[in-house]
């Protein structure tokens, strides 16, 4: 495995999409979800809207480093508040 | 053996397909379950079948619960609505296959192949490949395979709705037939009213989900428990008109009067509807107290030797079925004769409240 | 609008015919005059949807033509043929408005805008489509896209003729009677020769005047309704028309005590001399007899012309029974009406002899003029 | 409506004596077909002649090459040829490169398989990310993973193997085969399963006596665009090897450099990477058009 | 569209195939990541440097180009080749053996390896010993893929047209094979132009597949590597340095394996995006059906 040169942050972060992967399987199971229709222009389930956020944050953190010199923690801050407004009303 | 369902439902994404059905099946019955589209007879075979679960409730067969059972382990048969063979197997094959799991012995599967297709008139065809017949013969390819084990249950799934109406009654019949000498449980499902007439036996009639009588078939169709059973047992639909009860006479529709007679008096004043069946209107009187109704013609359609009379005035569109060919041109205006003492009075809840007197015996 | 002639028309899909069954439409003349509301009525396979195709012109017939108002026109494309054809599953332009839809024939061929919008909206009206006319025709129900496609060989002035193959297929059977009826009205309306093809009974006699029945590749009769049911001429008809179809069985002319009679196991069926003159003429000694079980009559006790029989089942339909006896070895079926009584064990029936028909080599031995038995059948089923 | 008389004249101008009628659509839908074999034949001809080209050049010798253009070979010679099929660093290029495609096929399919009947046929927690994701395998360029493969393989003691390569190809050969299996096996009724359920069958042998029989075309239109992506690539291929499994078409660039430019000898080298290529269409030839469609027209 | 059954059982059956591509997938990326936020010199000798690889390359001016190229040359080869494609699909045989031969031939390009493209490419181009070359020369243009940009653009577009071409061919081709033959007499007997027939039956049917199309071939052109490496090496210059491209050169070339993860990640990250987007569409035009 050394030859995966793993750090703590990069870790952290992969154990943290495991969790969320694991957690949403998990509330899958507990209560089934229908697809919707929020204030994205598209039916969505649970799982669209989290990948749907996932991705746009990403977008969102590079933009940032591309953009702006402010830290990094700012981004990552917005970008969770983005991810609850779209887990909730997307 | 007897299949019993107990408070069976079934619920897919929010939406509820079977809704606390009860219905217990007698062995060597033939039942046949009747129903618009998308009314759940599907669905309810399928659970009977094991094919899906119930949401709810318990399917027990020969007092064993078998609800969780699957499919392979219940000894049951299906035949569905396509025509559904294996296309790579010849016709000897298909119908061999669920002997061959079983594991019988070569003489005997070939004894039981030939003698199944014989009795349904494919034993010339039987080293073609289904796709090679013709739409009728991959039918009855698909009831051999699903005769030729013994099952415990037979469901037909709307078996000859992609067929030719003279091929329609030919299995039928044929069908009719075949159970006379088993001793299965036989579920037939359709959307024709005249279909489950002519099978017997007894009838469940499904509509959303819910069953709403189920019973020997004549019975359920002389004596329909409430109106939405009477209207879809009855092809063509059974005419609905409304209607005030009073001390001494009956008024349709504010216009149309007659005397309370006999066979009415048991209704207390009030608000009805009233049904009569297509065939009990005639284009000449058949007893004195018959309604003389002035209508337009819509449409007669004809039907090789009956003729279903379309017709309306201001106030009620009405069916009349009648006996031999009878040519109307669309608007031609005719007279009808309404029978008084034939009508069926339903409730403001459409539960049956009374029928004619002569229904009463069958 | 124009009448249909077909001349010694004949196909086949085979490369090399050698026998009568390599043909798909066996060598037939036929026509069907203008304005009439025709049925091709048959069992699958049996060729009509072939037939249907070389009058629109989508095949070539391999043998003899097909004739508009006398013209020929086997070597035309369906686009100059100038006729409209409504398919089995609606033939609609999913990404057209149905506006645009139903002016698509007329814009083909170079319509003035205001003319194409006044003739839209008027076969809109007829086809109860105004208020969709908007609307993306993909999102409509089946019966509206079939209406759409109909509506479509109705814009055009001057078709010859609309065929229809099966139009009513994939429509909901609570709808089908109201699309009927509009086919019914709007022939009315229009006196455009129609072709309407079906393997349905019902359909074929409520829409057609005329009802050209075929069978393995040919008419084998063309008539009204009433005649199909009352005087069928071949037996594949009497046997297609009606539920249940006709009862057959065989008998033979048999010469018993010094007269010829019409035999069937021990029983002797009642004939006309004239008939019994007329197989003996054609020298015919196997002959089928036909009646429809709505002819055959039920009697309560003995009775002379009756035969005994030995009742099978009775089925109740509801609104009339049918009755299922064994004659002489032979299942016939019996129409009893709903308030008549459910006979068991032995009963005894008559053949009317009106209504019992003759039948050499699957055609009917027609003695009467048609015409005096026309008028016989319609006094006796206004009677009923 | 002056168009619209116009076949009406036509008619009665042909109807003397019922003689043909002449028909204007006939003739336009002739040219039509005519014009459309023409654009064809010259689409096809601008499509081969590369192709011609260097097949030519693989018949000619290097002088011949150098010293002009011709159409045809002046001076007919095997010898390109004969030198790949004699020296084994040439043609074990063709081995190797015909074992990992085929490993790679195999395992594909083996995989893909109960996939795509999974993905048919029901419902599941993550079905459509669990397809996306897979999907994105197939789109993500593998520039992208050369590094971390290189020492995937390496650390895992497989590289330079055959199966190294075939495994590599996986990532987009798998996903495409799920895919085209799918749109397949969803042509195939439901019902057909059921009815084997109640006839008694298990789950394998069901799939294996009745389904896969059933699918057989997809099976082998799957196989080929396997064959396909896995036969054409190069950069994984050359990365994750380096002698033992080397492909072909690695080997081509590397002698070319190395012995200034055999022009005759990199032409038949070529003409035989395309030749198992057409082998291979040629038997799936006539469900290729529903593959091409990834079975889902 | 069938209904189909609940079973999270099926997770079985997709097992292998999660398998067999997580190992070749998510390990690879999860190395990816991790690269991407260190400077590393030796697997022991590395250090955390948090996102300055991706300041860097969010910033490259070279990158910025290569991807700036990429987009130009992925939507000029979709704005030739698509309508070509559909052309050569109308102008296929439908019927007969001819059906199979128009069919195998079209077909070839696509089951040649890239790097022989490139070659086949390589070789035509030349002046001195290709046909294309001498033909461009001939009439008097002075034509060299490699020294001059536009020529070299010139011959990747054409090299990818020849290509790829067949593909969107026989992908219409068997959209164009589906449409029921009702639709075509139907249009016939309403008197439709040859256009019409075209517009409103024939492309109406083909937007489902060509979408398929345009993803394949965005995706593919996007990672184009091989062919372009062959025939020019991304030159003259950068002319026809695309984005795989740019990244083996630093990646192998330079060994600058942090800047080329982070790379990488961002590559990646675009495709993912583009990819959804076309996914969700086809998703959708399926479900209307």
């Amino acid at each position: 495995m050394a030859w995966m040169s793993w750090t703590l942050p990069t870790a952290l972060f992969f154990t943290g999409i495991a969790v969320i992967l694991v957690g949403m399987t998990a509330w899958q199971i507990i209560s089934p979800c229908v697809e919707r229709r929020g204030f994205l222009p598209l039916a969505t389930t649970r799982g669209d809207r989290l990948f749907i956020g996932l991705l746009s944050s990403a977008f969102i953190h590079l933009a940032f480093v591309a953009l702006t010199d402010v830290n990094i923690a700012v981004a990552t801050v917005l970008c969770v508040l983005w991810m609850i407004i779209l887990m909730r009303w997307g | 053996m007897s299949l019993t369902l107990q408070n069976v439902s079934r619920v897919v994404e929010g939406e509820t397909w079977i809704d606390d059905v009860n219905l217990t099946l007698e062995p060597g019955s033939f039942n046949v379950l009747l129903g618009r589209t998308l009314s759940g007879k599907t669905t309810l075979m399928r659970l009977m079948a094991g094919l899906d679960k119930p949401t709810k409730g318990k399917i027990i067969m020969n007092g064993v619960d078998v609800t969780g059972v699957p499919v392979r382990e219940r000894n049951i048969s299906m035949v569905y609505q396509q025509f559904i063979n294996y296309p790579n197997l010849s016709v000897y094959e298909n119908i061999a296959s669920p002997l061959r799991l079983a594991a019988m012995d070569e003489k005997e599967i070939d004894r039981r192949v030939r003698e199944t297709a014989t009795m349904l008139r494919i034993d010339p065809f039987l080293d073609r490949l289904p796709l090679q017949l013709s739409g009728g013969q991959q039918q009855r390819t698909a009831m051999a395979r699903a005769l030729v084990k013994d099952s415990q249950i037979v469901l037909f799934d709307e078996p000859l709705v992609n067929l030719d109406y003279k091929l329609r009654e030919e299995l039928r019949q044929e069908l009719r037939a075949l159970f006379k000498i088993r001793n299965c449980i036989a579920v037939y499902a359709t959307t024709e009213p005249n279909e489950a007439l002519a099978l017997g036996g007894n009838t469940a009639v499904l509509n959303e989900g819910r069953l709403l009588q189920m019973g020997p078939t004549a019975l359920v169709y002389h004596q329909p428990k409430n109106i939405v059973t009477a209207e879809m047992f009855s092809e063509p639909p059974i005419n609905i008109v409304k209607g005030r009860v009073s001390e001494e006479e009956v008024t349709f529709d504010e216009t149309v009067h007659f005397r309370l007679n006999s066979d009415l008096r048991g209704l207390s004043p009030g608000e009805y509807q009233f049904g009569v069946r297509a065939s009990h209107i005639g284009l000449v009187p058949h007893a004195d107290d018959d309604l003389e109704l002035p209508v337009r013609v819509d449409l007669a359609e004809i039907s090789g030797s009956e003729t279903f009379l379309h017709v309306h005035n201001p106030h009620f569109d009405l069916v009349l079925h009648l006996s031999g060919v009878h040519a109307y041109h669309v608007d031609q205006e005719i007279k009808v004769y309404f029978p008084t003492h034939k009508l069926y009075a339903f409730d403001a809840q459409g539960k049956m409240v009374h029928s004619p007197a002569r229904m009463r015996d069958q | 609008m124009a009448s249909i002639t077909l001349n010694a028309l004949a196909h086949t899909y085979t490369e090399n015919p050698t026998k009568p069954e390599d043909y798909a439409i066996r060598e037939m003349t036929h026509v069907w005059e203008q304005g009439g509301a025709f049925a091709l009525l048959g069992p699958s396979g049996c060729g009509k949807s072939t037939l249907l195709n070389i009058i629109s012109g989508l095949l070539k017939p391999s043998n003899g033509e097909v004739l508009f108002d006398g013209k020929r026109v086997n070597e035309l494309k369906p686009e100059e043929r100038n006729i409209a054809q409504v398919f089995q599953f609606p033939v609609i332009y999913d990404t057209m408005t149905v506006f645009d839809n139903l002016a698509f024939p007329l814009r083909n061929i170079g319509v003035p805008e205001h003319k194409i919008k006044s003739k839209v909206h008027e076969v809109a009206e007829i086809l109860e489509l105004s208020d969709q006319l908007k609307r993306k025709a993909k999102g409509l129900s089946a019966d509206q896209k079939q209406k759409v496609s109909m509506g479509r060989g109705l814009v055009r002035d001057n078709v010859s003729a609309i065929l229809f193959d099966e139009p009513l297929t994939v429509i909901d059977p609570q709808l089908k009677w109201k699309l009927r009826r509009k086919l019914k009205q709007i022939h009315e309306q229009f006196n455009i020769t129609m072709v309407y093809v079906t393997h349905d009974q019902l359909e074929a006699s409520t829409f057609a005047d005329k009802i050209a029945v075929m069978y393995n590749g040919q008419i084998v009769q063309f008539g009204t309704p009433r005649e199909l049911f009352e005087n069928p001429t071949h037996t594949f008809v009497g046997y297609f028309i009606g539920s249940p179809g006709m009862n057959f069985f065989e008998a033979t002319l048999e010469n018993r005590d010094q007269q010829d009679k019409l035999v069937f196991g021990k029983e002797e069926i009642s004939v006309s001399d004239a008939m019994l003159a007329r197989l003996k003429a054609m020298g015919a000694n196997k002959v089928k007899v036909g009646i429809r079980p709505e002819f055959v009559h039920v009697w309560d006790g003995k009775n002379n012309d009756a035969f005994a029989v030995e009742v099978d089942y009775v089925e109740d339909l509801g609104t009339y029974k049918i009755l299922s006896f064994i004659f002489q070895g032979q299942m016939m079926k019996a129409r009893l009406s709903e308030d008549q009584q459910v006979p068991s064990g032995q009963i005894y029936v008559s053949f009317p002899e009106q209504w019992t028909k003759i039948y050499v080599d699957e055609y009917l031995v027609d003695i009467t003029d048609s015409a005096i038995a026309v008028d016989q059948a319609q006094e006796i089923s206004h009677a009923n | 409506m002056t168009h619209s008389t116009s076949p009406m004249t036509h008619n009665k101008s042909g109807s003397k004596e019922q003689a043909p009628v002449h028909s204007r659509a006939e003739r336009k839908a002739r040219n039509a077909t005519l014009r459309g074999r023409f654009g064809l034949t010259l689409y096809l001809i601008l499509l081969l002649l590369p192709i011609y080209w260097l097949v030519n050049m693989s018949f000619k010798t290097n002088t011949e090459i150098l010293s002009g253009l011709s159409f045809f070979p002046a001076d007919f010679t095997l010898d390109n040829y004969a030198k790949i099929f004699s020296d084994s660093t040439w043609y074990m290029g063709y081995v190797n490169s015909i074992l990992y495609v085929t490993m790679n096929m195999v395992i594909s399919l083996l995989v893909a398989l109960p996939a795509a009947y999974a993905f048919s046929r029901y419902k599941f927690i993550g079905d459509k990310h669990m397809f996306f994701w897979l999907l994105s395998n197939r789109m993500a360029p593998p520039a992208v993973f050369l590094l971390p493969f290189f020492q995937l393989y390496s650390s895992v003691g497989l590289f330079d193997t055959h199966i190294a390569v075939a495994l590599a190809h996986c990532i987009f050969t798998v996903p495409l085969a799920v895919w085209i299996l799918e749109g397949f096996m969803s042509g195939v009724p439901r019902e057909i399963d059921e009815t084997a359920y109640i006839d008694g069958y298990s789950f394998p042998k069901f799939f294996v006596r009745i389904f896969i029989p059933l699918i057989r075309s997809g099976i082998g239109v799957t196989a080929f665009f396997c064959f396909m992506f896995s036969w054409v690539e190069l950069l994984l291929a050359r990365t994750l090897t380096s002698v033992d499994a080397k492909p072909i078409a690695a080997i081509m660039t590397r002698t070319v450099s190395a012995s200034g430019m055999d022009w005759g000898l990199l032409a038949a080298a070529g003409v035989l990477t395309i030749l198992p290529g057409m082998l291979v269409v040629y038997f799936v030839r006539n469900h290729v058009a529903k593959g091409f469609a990834l079975g889902r027209v | 569209m069938q209904i189909k059954v609940e079973n999270n059982k099926a997770w079985f059956l997709v097992l292998p195939v999660f398998i067999i591509v997580a190992f070749s997938a998510i390990i690879p990326l999860m190395t990816v990541v991790n690269y991407s936020v260190q400077d590393i010199f030796d697997p022991y000798t590395r250090y955390f440097v948090g996102t300055e690889w991706f300041e860097q390359v969010m910033q490259d001016s070279r990158l910025h180009e290569a991807l700036i190229r990429q987009f130009i040359f992925s939507f000029t080869i979709l704005i030739i080749e698509v309508p070509l494609g559909i052309c050569v699909a109308l102008m296929m045989p439908t019927k007969g053996r001819g059906a199979s031969l128009a069919l195998i031939l079209v077909a070839i390009p696509l089951l040649i390896p890239w790097n022989v493209v490139g070659t086949i490419w390589q070789i035509f181009g030349r002046a001195d010993i290709g046909l294309f070359g001498a033909f461009m020369t001939n009439i008097g243009i002075d034509y060299n893929y490699s020294s001059n940009p536009i020529d070299a653009w010139l011959t990747v577009v054409l090299m990818d047209v020849w290509h790829w071409t067949p593909l969107i061919a026989l992908l219409c081709y068997s959209g164009l094979r589906s449409i029921p033959e009702v639709y075509y007499q139907a249009a016939r007997i309403d008197q439709a132009s040859r256009w019409a027939v075209f517009r409103y039956i024939q492309l109406p049917k083909l937007a489902n597949v060509l979408v398929i199309g345009m993803l394949l071939r965005f995706m593919d052109s996007f990672m184009i590597y091989t062919e372009p490496f062959v025939l020019t090496g991304g030159g003259p210059g950068t002319a026809t340095t695309f984005l795989s491209q740019s990244l083996v050169q630093q990646a192998i070339g330079q060994f600058d394996i942090g800047p080329a993860a982070a790379f990488s990640l961002v590559y990646f990250l675009i495709i993912l995006l583009v990819c959804w987007v076309f996914y969700t569409t086809i998703m959708n035009m399926q479900k209307d059906k």
